[in-house]
């Protein structure tokens, strides 16, 4: 299990970078935290002509705080996240989610950028950009264009950069002061994908649900947005009835596969008991700070 | 002589070097112009070979040698059968690489090997073999059904044995059975995973004309044994070391997997050394696998409870060939009884070929089998008859007066079923106190009222270990005070270099860090069989301890005259040799084995030869027989099916305990194997015969937060089989679990009154048990 | 893995059927077919690039149309081997008219063999049926657009 | 395709030798640098028997390209024992039964290192999640996390008992970049003070620009 021979290309900048990618095309592959390209290779699955390893892009490793909104250099490995204590703060939901990405041994390689770019149908981190409208910076040769995550999920793996551009920034807007979060997901072991995962953030107001968050993943090719379950939350009194509805409507709205851990009906069974719970959870929380 | 170190948690003597990564496995070995091998696999579960075509590989940079069928020669295969039995009509081994048949996916197909592992890979990728492929036959019931396609096309069936054993009159106390209960108990594929893979290194010296083997094997003299008369060397010719070798549990034991002649036969060819390393996804094809067998199932009781009649059939998945004969499906239905009385038994079984990775023996090795078929029906029956289930268990118990116990039924060693030894109520007792039984209903209640569903299991086994046909072991006594233990049998983890040092340690009055165990070397030692059957501390251990036991009147004869004393009168104790109660009449240990080889004058004819230095055998005249009870709490959510263990209590009783430290390590490892079996790992095929799951990734090891701690206790019913009353441990942990965790799932979805009848559980499989739940609370 | 489905294309049965036997149409729908080189009456030697990401493999196979029923039926085998393993799709479709468009059915079987077949499972199901349901979309389209 | 010079240190050692790119670092740091505690158990970053330290932090080796690793501070279970004298770990682990064959110690032993820095008085649970990346097959986890829990109340008492090839000084951008992610502010910085022996280039090299 070795992987197959490459050119190898270490740019130091993100223009160097652009500009390899630029050459290369289809025949080059970026090489970020590596924790999923590298078994690829070393199974020969993933045979890129030219690797263009980005880790010395001193530029790209940043976590920064901006007008409500979370900016995190594509470089920013997960377990730097992880522990940064503005994301506890600010974005707590996204710690809790990266707690659940592999083990401590592959965050401290993996990152943001990354996972993002790779967008596994089991990622935990799309469904959360998702899920808070976050948007990514990416750099091609000619531009730099913005794409918000509702356009930046194709289907498995496949996002929507073309193969000559660099993802450099990803966007979290923080959810609102003192608005409550869970995220929850079954996975087989601890630190494997998550045989349905899902995010919620809940913003109550008066007695009412303000504003509603809900993504998932493991459901289908792409991380899911419950925009109808949403929807049907905000504007209303918090009631387990009001979670079991919501539920109701995240099962309606997600299709999943079914693999050898589990089938695509235990998958959308448990994407509706999952949101449910994290619905609660979320409540709970939200009204603790209140 | 007061014993001292047998029975103590001594810290192994193994340990350090392998903390300071200071261990040699066989990966590790760096040899002078050493090339690497890779090996290219058949895709195919069953295919014919149209054509193979290795030119461009064979050209490739780096390449020394490119390896097919075709170039074989004598060494074309088939492979020898390695345990044959009279009922095997069909014994079928495999070819080193196939010739014009692969019959599953893994099968090797040729043989590359180069400067470097990367490009070996590298020409193996442009290796050209054109197949045709065949129908497979994957599903066990389809494949032992009639007009199946064939494994082996010269067959006629894929049903390469059937064999029944039989106790009294089944069919008559049967029909006069008040209650019959019928279940169809299935048990899917596993593999043992060891977390080194399996690796072969060879050397071949032209002016010694002497072949050297490092290879991660279980059973490096019997490869000695069967790598000599293969390449027509005498044995002395030929090494085999099996280094430290990480982990084993039975698929490291085979004679031969293909590389174990590959290797070498590059070796020979190229005259340099030639290193195989099997990678991981080699690993889930290639290295023996086991667990599949589907049993039909009935019993039949009286009114209370007692146990009348007990019948199996059952399907026995062989895999695609059958080198280990019927060992597996023969323990299976040998260990189904446990710890009960069955007056009247029947056992049945078709093994099967398939177009899947052969079977031989993985920890447990059909005992955990035998033992959930028991288990389930004992809970069946105990339900539909109302009657506690540890009582209706306690009710059909073997009592302490009735053993030797004989079951009526011929184990794998060919010798008769005999329980030498124990005291199964008492370990029940034993069990249910520690996870605390008595209290359990008002306990689930309380759960209950909160929500939660918390279920317990009891299971109990008894385990044939300690089988022959012999072990041996030489003792020496070096003039630095150190002595020096050779054994055959090697070790994969379970602590030899520490037990067998204990043992010999209280003989000679030294500590076991004075104690240097040497396995796994054919220089060291030239006879034996190896590592496996729970057998290693019961024949190797009485070898090393009678060794010892020589050594000791070797020591004291020549002491004797050193001292002036009556060999009678000699000690040994602290290193020291001594005239009992007289300490300043003494000499270090060291100084009389120096003194026992003089360099002139006469030497004394009693003493048969210089040195403190004996050699002795160990051959039991059957094999002892451990048993044990688990129980488990375990809680369930039944809308994820999600399960999770939060106690696991083991009692268990082999003998008498050399290393109380060592045997419990034995069984955690075995029940987090277990753990592994009934609920995470299963090797999944598709309709194809296509393995699904060969990365960790999907084949699912549980990891640190998965196993639960594992509370055990130690009963001692010495066996009266060997001086030493000890009884194999290694497989202990691994055999019950599945049964107890079955029952506990079931005992905790009560209200849903679900029913287990398959291994592994999954979340899925709980939750769709619930969806289709007979009841709803 | 069986997938089945149904299709309703705004064309006549016989406009169906005849683009479901044009290689230019089968090359330009089937997904990552580089290649299709007529070696008899639908019988069509094909080189595939399928991939997902960076896990790229090039099959070399055959594409052939078998037990043709014109204008209403007819099963079609794509097959091809290559580094990452091989792969085999097979399929039966059924036109029937429906008011003045087609009703298509079909039932496929996509059998996956070797290393991809034992690393991708956790993702391969879903990326069967998309790869399919890519086919029909483009013939959809394809008799949309008049041809 | 070309080698690489690739130049790195190990357990304080400067190891420096050719390679092609596509080496890993697991293979790289044995075959290369000879050091053969680092084992390779499934080589697609699940086993963590390969585990290593790289600037203080674990990672897979067999998930690297040597070529990343230039300039880095690597530690390797050979580096863990001072001396003759085995590390409170080692010593934790062995007093525990807490290995068994002991292929994947060397992955738990690193893995360890790191956790017992990020959790000085670990509860039990954590420390099950703190190991959940490493894969053992012998002991069923129970001696492992007893020797870890005994460990970290040896640790407690000696301030200096991260091995100094474990804790470099605070990384740079360029370290992050490199590999590090970022410091941890909860991470404690003092190492062993260990006189640095003459084949041991006194002062860290910082990444090849």
């Amino acid at each position: 299990m070795k992987p197959a021979a490459f050119e190898y290309h270490t740019p130091r900048t993100v223009d160097e970078a652009v500009a390899l990618l630029a050459r290369y095309g289809e025949e080059g592959k970026v090489l970020a935290g590596g924790q999923s390209l590298v078994p690829l290779m070393n199974m020969r699955l993933a045979r890129p002509a030219n690797i263009i390893d980005i880790n010395r892009i001193d530029a790209l490793a940043y976590l920064r705080r901006e007008r409500g909104v979370l900016r995190l250099g594509a470089l920013t490995r997960q377990r730097a996240a992880e522990r940064s204590p503005i994301i506890a703060q600010h974005c707590p939901i996204l710690r809790d989610a990266l707690r659940l990405v592999g083990h401590a041994q592959i965050r401290n390689r993996g990152t943001v950028g990354g996972s993002i770019a790779h967008a596994d149908p089991a990622g935990e981190l799309t469904a959360i950009l998702l899920a808070l409208d976050g948007e990514v910076t990416v750099r091609g040769p000619k531009r730099t264009r913005v794409i918000a995550a509702a356009d930046l999920f194709v289907t498995y793996l496949t996002t929507s950069l073309d193969p000559h551009e660099l993802l450099i920034e990803v966007r979290f807007p923080l959810p609102p002061e003192g608005a409550g979060w869970s995220w929850m997901e079954i996975a087989r072991r601890h630190g494997d994908f998550a045989l349905a995962g899902v995010g919620v953030v809940l913003a109550v107001r008066r007695g009412r649900i303000a504003e509603a968050r809900i993504g998932l993943t493991g459901v289908g090719p792409t991380p899911v947005r419950a925009a109808q379950a949403e929807r049907g939350l905000v504007g209303q009194p918090p009631s387990t009835a009001l979670w079991a509805e919501a539920a109701e409507a995240v099962r309606g709205a997600v299709e999943p596969d079914g693999d050898i851990h589990a089938s695509a009906e235990y998958r959308k069974h448990v994407a509706g008991v999952l949101t449910l719970r994290a619905l609660q959870e979320a409540y709970e929380r939200a009204r603790k700070v209140a | 002589m007061s014993t001292r170190y047998a029975g103590a948690r001594v810290p192994r003597n193994e340990d350090p070097a392998l903390l300071r990564g200071r261990g040699l496995f066989v990966d590790d070995l760096a040899l002078p112009n050493l090339a690497h091998a890779a090996v290219l696999r058949s895709p195919h579960a069953h295919a014919r070979i149209v054509r193979i075509d290795a030119g461009r590989a064979r050209r490739a940079p780096g390449v020394a040698a490119v390896l097919t069928h075709a170039d074989l020669g004598e060494f074309g295969g088939p492979l020898p059968m390695l345990i044959p039995h009279p009922t095997l009509i069909h014994p079928k081994t495999q070819q080193p690489l196939a010739s014009s048949v692969v019959r599953h996916v893994g099968e090797p197909v040729a043989l590359v090997v180069a400067e470097s592992r990367y490009a070996a890979e590298d020409a193996s990728d442009l290796i050209e073999v054109e197949y045709a492929p065949l129908p497979a036959a994957v599903d066990l019931t389809a494949a032992a059904a009639p007009g199946a396609p064939l494994v082996h096309a010269n067959t006629g069936t894929n049903v390469c044995a059937h064999y029944t054993q039989r106790v009294g009159d089944v069919e008559h106390a049967m029909a006069l059975a008040p209650h019959r209960f019928r279940e169809r108990l299935v048990v899917d594929r596993g593999t043992a995973s060891p977390i080194e893979t399996r690796g072969v290194v060879a050397s071949w010296d032209p002016r010694t004309q002497r072949l050297e083997i490092w290879d991660s094997t279980q059973a490096p003299i019997p490869i000695r044994n069967g790598l000599a008369a293969m390449f027509h060397l005498p044995q002395p010719s030929v090494r085999v070391v099996a280094p430290d070798v990480g982990g084993g549990f039975g698929p490291k034991v085979m004679m031969f997997y293909p590389e174990e002649i590959l290797v070498p036969l590059a070796a020979m060819r190229l005259g340099r050394p030639v290193k195989w390393i099997e990678d991981r996804r080699e690993h889930f094809v290639a290295t023996n696998q086991e667990r599949e067998q589907i049993h039909d199932a009935e019993i039949g009781l009286d009114e209370t409870g007692r146990i009348l009649a007990l019948r199996t059939v059952f399907l026995y998945d062989a895999g695609a060939y059958c080198p280990y004969g019927l060992i597996v499906p023969i323990v299976a239905s040998t260990t189904l009884p446990g710890p009960y009385r069955l007056p009247n038994y029947h056992a049945e079984f078709n093994a099967v070929f398939t177009n899947k990775t052969t079977v031989s023996p993985y920890r447990g090795a059909g005992r955990p089998h035998g033992v959930f078929v028991m288990e389930r029906l004992l809970d069946r029956a105990a339900c539909e008859l109302g009657i506690d289930r540890t009582e209706i268990r306690r009710r059909n118990l073997i009592q302490p007066d009735e053993f030797p116990y004989a079951v009526g039924l011929i184990y794998q060693d060919n010798a008769p079923v005999e329980y030498d030894s124990g005291n199964y109520p008492r370990c029940l007792e034993h069990a249910t106190e520690m996870i605390g039984y008595a209290g359990w209903a008002d306990q689930q209640a309380a759960y209950r009222a909160a929500g939660r569903c918390v279920g317990l299991g009891v299971a109990c086994y008894v385990e044939g270990t300690g089988i022959g046909p012999y072990e041996g072991c030489r003792v020496t006594v070096d003039p630095s005070g150190k002595v020096f233990v050779s054994t055959g049998v090697g070790t994969q983890g379970q602590g030899h270099m520490t037990s067998f040092a204990q043992l010999v340690a209280d003989q000679l009055g030294v500590t076991p860090r004075d104690v240097v165990v040497r396995t796994g070397d054919t220089d060291g030692f030239r006879w034996g069989t190896g590592t496996f059957a729970s057998r290693a501390a019961v024949v190797a251990g009485t070898a090393a301890s009678l060794a010892a036991q020589a050594v000791r009147e070797k020591t004291q004869l020549v002491a004797a005259t050193l001292l002036e004393a009556r060999p009678k009168e000699i000690d040994l104790a602290e290193g020291k040799v001594f005239v009992r109660g007289v300490p300043a009449r003494a000499l270090s240990l060291g100084e009389v084995a120096a003194a026992a080889n003089p360099l002139r004058f006469a030497m004394p004819a009693e003493w048969e030869g210089p040195g403190l230095e004996a050699t002795r055998y160990f051959a039991p005249p059957r094999g002892t027989f451990s048993n044990g009870v688990h129980a488990c709490i375990v809680e369930v959510d039944p809308e994820t099916g999600m399960v999770s263990l939060l106690r696991y209590v083991v009692v268990h009783d082999c003998g008498r305990l050399i290393n109380p430290m060592i045997v419990e390590g034995q069984i955690h490892g075995g029940v987090a194997q277990g753990i592994g079996g009934a609920y995470w790992e299963k090797l999944a095929y598709d309709a194809q015969g296509q393995p699904l799951a060969t990365t960790f990734m999907d084949y699912l090891l549980p990891t640190a937060v998965e196993v639960p701690p594992i509370e055990v206790g130690h009963e001692e019913t010495p066996t009266p089989l060997n001086p030493l009353g000890v009884k194999g441990a290694g497989e202990a942990g691994v055999i019950p679990v599945g049964a107890a965790i079955a029952q506990a799932v079931e005992d905790a979805l009560r209200p849903f009154d679900i029913h287990i009848t398959e291994m592994p559980l999954s979340p899925n499989r709980v939750r769709q048990l619930v969806a289709k739940a007979r009841r709803t609370p | 893995m069986k997938i089945d489905g149904t299709n309703t294309l705004p064309a006549s049965v016989d406009t169906v059927w005849k683009t479901i036997n044009d290689p230019e149409a089968l090359r330009r729908c089937t997904p990552g077919l580089k290649e299709l080189k007529a070696i008899s009456p639908d019988n069509y030697a094909a080189t595939l690039q399928i991939g997902i990401a960076a896990v790229k493999g090039t099959y070399a196979g055959t594409l052939r149309i078998t037990d043709k029923q014109a204008p209403t039926h007819y099963r079609i085998i794509l097959e091809g081997t290559g580094g990452a393993g091989f792969m085999k799709g097979e399929g039966t479709v059924d036109l029937e008219p429906q008011g003045d468009g087609t009703l298509l059915k079909w039932v496929g079987d996509i059998q996956i063999g070797g290393l991809i077949a034992g690393v991708g499972q956790r993702m391969l199901g879903g990326i069967g049926k998309m790869l399919i349901g890519q086919f029909f979309k483009c013939l959809e389209e394809s008799l949309g657009s008049g041809s | 395709m070309r080698r690489r010079e690739i130049t790195l240190r190990v357990n304080g050692t400067t190891f420096t030798a050719s390679a092609e790119p596509r080496k890993t670092l697991a293979d790289f740091i044995r075959e290369d640098c000879g050091l053969t505690g680092t084992h390779l158990g499934c080589e697609h970053g699940v086993c963590g028997a390969c585990t290593i330290l790289m600037n203080g932090q674990t990672v897979r080796s067999c998930l690297m390209f040597a070529v990343q690793a230039e300039g880095a501070e690597l530690m390797t279970v050979e580096g863990l024992a001072d001396g003759d004298r085995l590390h409170a770990i080692q010593q934790a682990y062995w007093d525990h039964h807490a290995l068994q064959c002991g292929f994947c110690t060397p992955g738990f032993l690193m893995t360890t290192v790191e956790f017992l820095q990020d959790h000085p008085q670990p509860t039990e649970r954590e420390i099950r999640e703190g190991l959940a990346g490493n894969l053992c097959r012998c002991t069923g986890y129970q001696n492992i996390v007893k020797a870890v829990a005994a460990a970290s109340q040896m640790v407690a008492a000696d301030p200096h008992w991260v091995p100094r090839w474990a804790s470099p000084e605070p990384p740079t951008a360029a370290r992050a970049s490199a590999g590090n992610g970022g410091t941890p502010t909860s991470r404690k910085r003092t190492t062993r003070s260990k006189p640095v022996k003459p084949s041991r280039s006194p002062r860290r090299r910082r990444p090849k620009r």
